[in-house]
């Protein structure tokens, strides 16, 4: 669910485009640190540009029977950490905005703060969290995705909230209905996404040991847990 | 012979493109081996793709013994179990880590028990001689033998018709012997087999009928015919198969008995050499 | 492929400056966004298709099947200005359909602005232009790359969800959980084997760092650009004038 | 003639894997055509990528014009202003959005002034006979489409040396037939071609040396020898090509003059048909 392009008010939207701009030119200079430091990288973090966009496009049957996307900042965040993940994150959003129309220009820092910012940091602390209590890779894994998929969209709700405050509820009135509408659907899919990760990462740990040692997902030597 | 799987004025257009093409029909029956040819570009994809289930006609049908397919979901996964196409890039087919998962996931969606479930990925490993691969990972494996995964991937489901796209693309010589002589048992067997191919000599010692696809027109008929028709191929960006060129001008100058085959490698060409043990 | 992508390199506004677009598409935006809804959304929305459909030549159908995707999570987002909640629970909200009207008419509006762009300008067309300005050039450089590699993955994910398919890999719910997980681990998989081939090919053709490529220089004046901002305009003034005419009467 | 390339006793094995191939040394002459043969993971493309520089030997040299080549960034980069290597997948070359963009990295690298990469990015699309393509997008292209585009972008760097990787595959006869119509004129134009192919017709009609590798061994010599030598070729999973073996049974049975040279096509076999007109 990406707020389309219209849908806020040019003030909030300008506002949310404030918010995320220091989050977003953080991943930058990172970014080019990194790239600086190793021209290859560039390549890297095209594909795994490219791995975010996808993954967001697959479609997962839900807990619920229907078929929903994922969100995959989750993931992204938990393999790429979340300040490059920012930066892919809104690459990927500025791409669904100009490729498929979802979500849009002027709601791109609206979309970035839910999506790319607030999603990724907050599944980044659920998975460190978890694992720091002496956690499983897996059981971190399986947190992270869900946090970051629920907390998207309790972003994305309050965005909507503040901007379209109920009449008589005010901000939490507002809170309620889009939570209801958008946050208590995505439960399920949140259970869904955290099912579908865990899974994913468990057949790389067997398939792909290499890559997720050297995205230090994975120590060395930690490959037969 | 009664007709297994056919096609009947089909029409198609990718979005926002010409047609590829119109109002095609075609039949093919049971145990045949047909070859489809034709220039990059031509529609052998599409057609094995349409034919396959895989695309949907934008008009005309597809039809199995004479039944016309639905494209339901319960339609198509039963037609299915019965057609199945094997694509030209092995590496736009296989996704499970290793050989064995791989080649298992077709009999476990058709919910076979797990004993069964591993006779058939041995069996139909072992018709594409790759048993010793069985726990390989698939992406260490070369082109050659990643494409002999794909087709055990799909002679795992025991299919009435297997479609091939390019199956001998990137295989060397010998490698595309070895296919050929695995075609010729599954079609022993009693499988009907249509394969793409741009591959004029094999398609003339493999196949016992040819598609010609060009510019939207479909010529079919007995490989033997089509195949040494040099104005047809020249206008289908192909070349006559060496094997009838030979054979037609040895049999001329008396190279050859007029009764004899064709010759069908440039090995068997050389045994001709007069002063040769046969 | 994806079907905006393809209307954008098939326009006969292909040969325009992006910049020149831009004016133009952000003009009709701002007055998308700025004007009072009433009658401001409607006159652009009815401008902005005119100048898609009519001037850009945008083919029709894909125009609308491409606008379906945001119009369903506008309809959805506004049905709840329909309803009001509050500690006494729910009611009907006074005014909401009148608030859910002026939501809808601006989002149309600038949906279509937003098509109107994409559809007449591919990123192949932005992307290197952005990469020579200092500072931005590593960040529109990994863009460009992720917007290849994209179409690359793309399409073989395309192709093995069919190949799933064929293997009967969407029968059931378990099926298709099983055939998802393996297609998401693959497209990582793939993806960073993507990255090793092209950066062997890259190196093979000298890459030593800079993705640097020259784009076809088109000229940022003209005609055209004279025009560009002229559609936003006409839909402001003519806003104005009606508001104004309504508020005098 | 003088040496261009060559191979100085090189030895490579992938990590974890036994070696591809050890001491294994060659020569190539300025203005050679070389086709380098050799079954499915013979180490064709190991070789061709030892010899552009994309690979560092485990031991021995490659050395340009004598000089051995060094592994340092400077010394490659200038080696690659002379020496271009075409991948077999033109997906793992392309990362521009258009075409005209893609070709002109190379030059743009070089350092050139814009108005002399415009006029390098033009004369490599004339080349290979793309300039209609010059705006269009790299992903809608056709696979033969996007194989010429990625020759072009190696063209346009005006190397000494081009080594393409398997630029038949995917080809249909008439893209194969135009490509080695273009090989033939950069031949022509000096240009020194080294290409690994698994069509023995196409090696033999094209080609003046031929290497064939197989299981770690390398045999270099005349292509019009190596390539009718059918023991050697039989031993790397290779088939006699169809020209020398069809002119050598003709010539023994009077269907040929003596001094005639083989047929290089079977349209030309078609042609030796007595009462055909020449
Ligand atoms: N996904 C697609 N979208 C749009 N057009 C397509 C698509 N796939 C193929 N085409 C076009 O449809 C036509 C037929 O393509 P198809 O792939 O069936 O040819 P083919 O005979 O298999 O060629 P090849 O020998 O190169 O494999 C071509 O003109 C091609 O450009
Ligand atoms: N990246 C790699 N890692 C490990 N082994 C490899 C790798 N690439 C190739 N090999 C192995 O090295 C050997 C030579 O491979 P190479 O690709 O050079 O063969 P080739 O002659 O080009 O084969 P083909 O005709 O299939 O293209 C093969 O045994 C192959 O399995
Ligand atoms: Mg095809
Ligand atoms: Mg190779």
């Amino acid at each position: 669910m990406h707020i389309a392009e219209g849908f806020l008010p040019p003030l909030h939207a300008a506002a949310w485009t404030v918010a995320a701009a220091p989050f977003v030119a953080h991943g930058v200079v990172r970014l080019n640190r990194q790239i600086k430091e190793n021209p290859e990288a560039k390549l890297l973090l095209g594909a795994s540009g490219a791995f975010c966009f996808v993954l967001s496009a697959l479609k997962i049957p839900s807990v619920t029977g229907s078929c929903s996307h994922p969100t995959g900042t989750g993931l992204g965040a938990i393999l790429f950490r979340p300040p490059v993940m920012t930066v892919l994150g809104t690459i990927t959003l500025l791409f669904q905005a100009l490729l498929l129309a979802h979500g849009g220009i002027t709601t791109l820092g609206a979309n970035a703060f839910s999506m790319a910012i607030v999603g990724p940091w907050a599944g980044y602390g659920a998975y460190t969290l978890v694992r720091r209590l002496g956690g499983g890779l897996l059981g971190a894994v399986f947190a992270g995705a869900f946090v970051a998929d629920l907390v998207t969209y309790c972003v994305t709700s309050a965005q909507l909230a503040l901007a379209f405050p109920d009449p008589a509820g005010g901000f939490t009135g507002a809170l309620t209905k889009f939570g209801a509408i958008f946050a208590v659907t995505q439960i399920p899919l949140a259970v869904s996404e955290g099912l579908l990760t865990v899974l994913v990462v468990r057949l790389l740990r067997s398939t792909s040991a290499a890559e997720l040692i050297r995205l230090r997902v994975l120590k060395e030597g930690q490959v037969a847990s | 012979m009664t007709v297994v799987l056919a096609a009947d004025r089909l029409s198609y257009s990718y979005p926002g493109s010409p047609p590829v093409f119109s109002e095609l029909s075609m039949e093919v029956s049971q145990g045949t081996a047909l070859a489809v040819l034709g220039p990059n570009g031509g529609g052998k994809t599409t057609l094995l793709r349409l034919l396959c289930g895989g695309l949907r006609p934008a008009a005309g049908r597809i039809m199995l013994h004479g039944r016309p397919l639905g494209y339901g979901r319960t339609a198509l996964s039963e037609f299915r179990t019965q057609v199945q196409f094997v694509h030209q890039d092995p590496d736009d087919q296989l996704f499970a880590a290793t050989v064995s998962q791989d080649v298992s996931f077709g009999p476990l969606n058709l919910g076979l028990p797990p004993t069964t479930v591993a006779a058939r990925v041995t069996a139909a490993l072992e018709d594409m001689e790759i048993v010793p691969l069985t726990e390989q990972p698939t992406h260490l494996l070369s082109f050659g033998q990643r494409k002999r995964v794909a087709i055990a991937g799909a002679l795992a489901l025991r299919p009435l018709v297997l479609i091939l796209d390019e199956p001998t693309a990137g295989l060397d010589p010998a490698g595309a012997e070895a296919l050929l002589a695995t075609l010729r048992r599954l079609s022993a067997g009693g499988t009907t087999i249509i394969a793409s191919t741009h591959d004029v000599d094999f398609a003339h010692r493999w196949a016992d009928e040819a598609a010609i696809i060009s510019r939207g027109r479909l010529r079919t008929g007995a490989a033997d015919s089509l195949l040494t028709d040099s104005a047809l191929l020249r206008d289908a960006s192909l070349r006559p198969a060496w094997g009838p060129a030979v054979g037609r001008v040895l049999r001329a100058v008396g190279g050859l008995p007029a009764d004899a085959p064709d010759p069908r490698t440039p090995e068997e060409v050389l045994r001709l050499e007069p002063g040769t043990r046969p | 492929m994806l079907a905006i992508d393809v209307a954008a390199y098939r326009s006969p506004w292909r040969r325009r400056h992006p910049a020149a677009k831009a004016v133009l598409a952000g003009g009709l935006l701002l007055s998308a966004l700025l004007l009072p809804p009433w009658p401001g959304a409607p006159i652009t929305a009815v401008i902005t298709l005119v100048v898609a459909l009519g001037w850009a030549r945008v083919p029709p159908r894909a125009f609308l099947r491409s606008a379906r995707a945001p119009l369903a999570f506008i309809v959805t987002g506004s049905v709840t200005f329909l309803i009001s909640v509050d500690t006494s629970g729910l009611a009907w909200a006074p005014g909401g359909a009148v608030r859910a009207g002026e939501v809808i008419g601006r989002c149309v509006a600038a949906v279509f602005c937003q098509l109107l762009f994409a559809m007449t300008t591919p990123l192949a067309d932005v992307l290197p232009r952005i990469a020579r300005r200092p500072g931005l050039s590593g960040l529109a450089e990994v863009a460009g790359l992720v917007y290849r590699m994209l179409s690359v993955v793309l399409e073989t994910v395309n192709a093995i969800r069919r190949a799933q398919a064929d293997r009967l890999g969407t029968r059931s719910w378990r099926t298709q959980w099983r055939s998802v997980i393996g297609l998401a681990a693959q497209v990582f998989v793939l993806s960073f084997d993507r990255a090793r081939r092209l950066e062997a090919g890259l190196s093979d053709r000298g890459y030593t760092g800079s993705l640097a490529v020259s784009v076809e220089s088109l000229p940022l004046t003209g005609r055209f650009l004279a025009l560009a901002p002229l559609p936003g305009l006409v839909s402001a003034g003519l806003t104005l004038a009606l508001t104004s005419a309504c508020t005098v009467a």
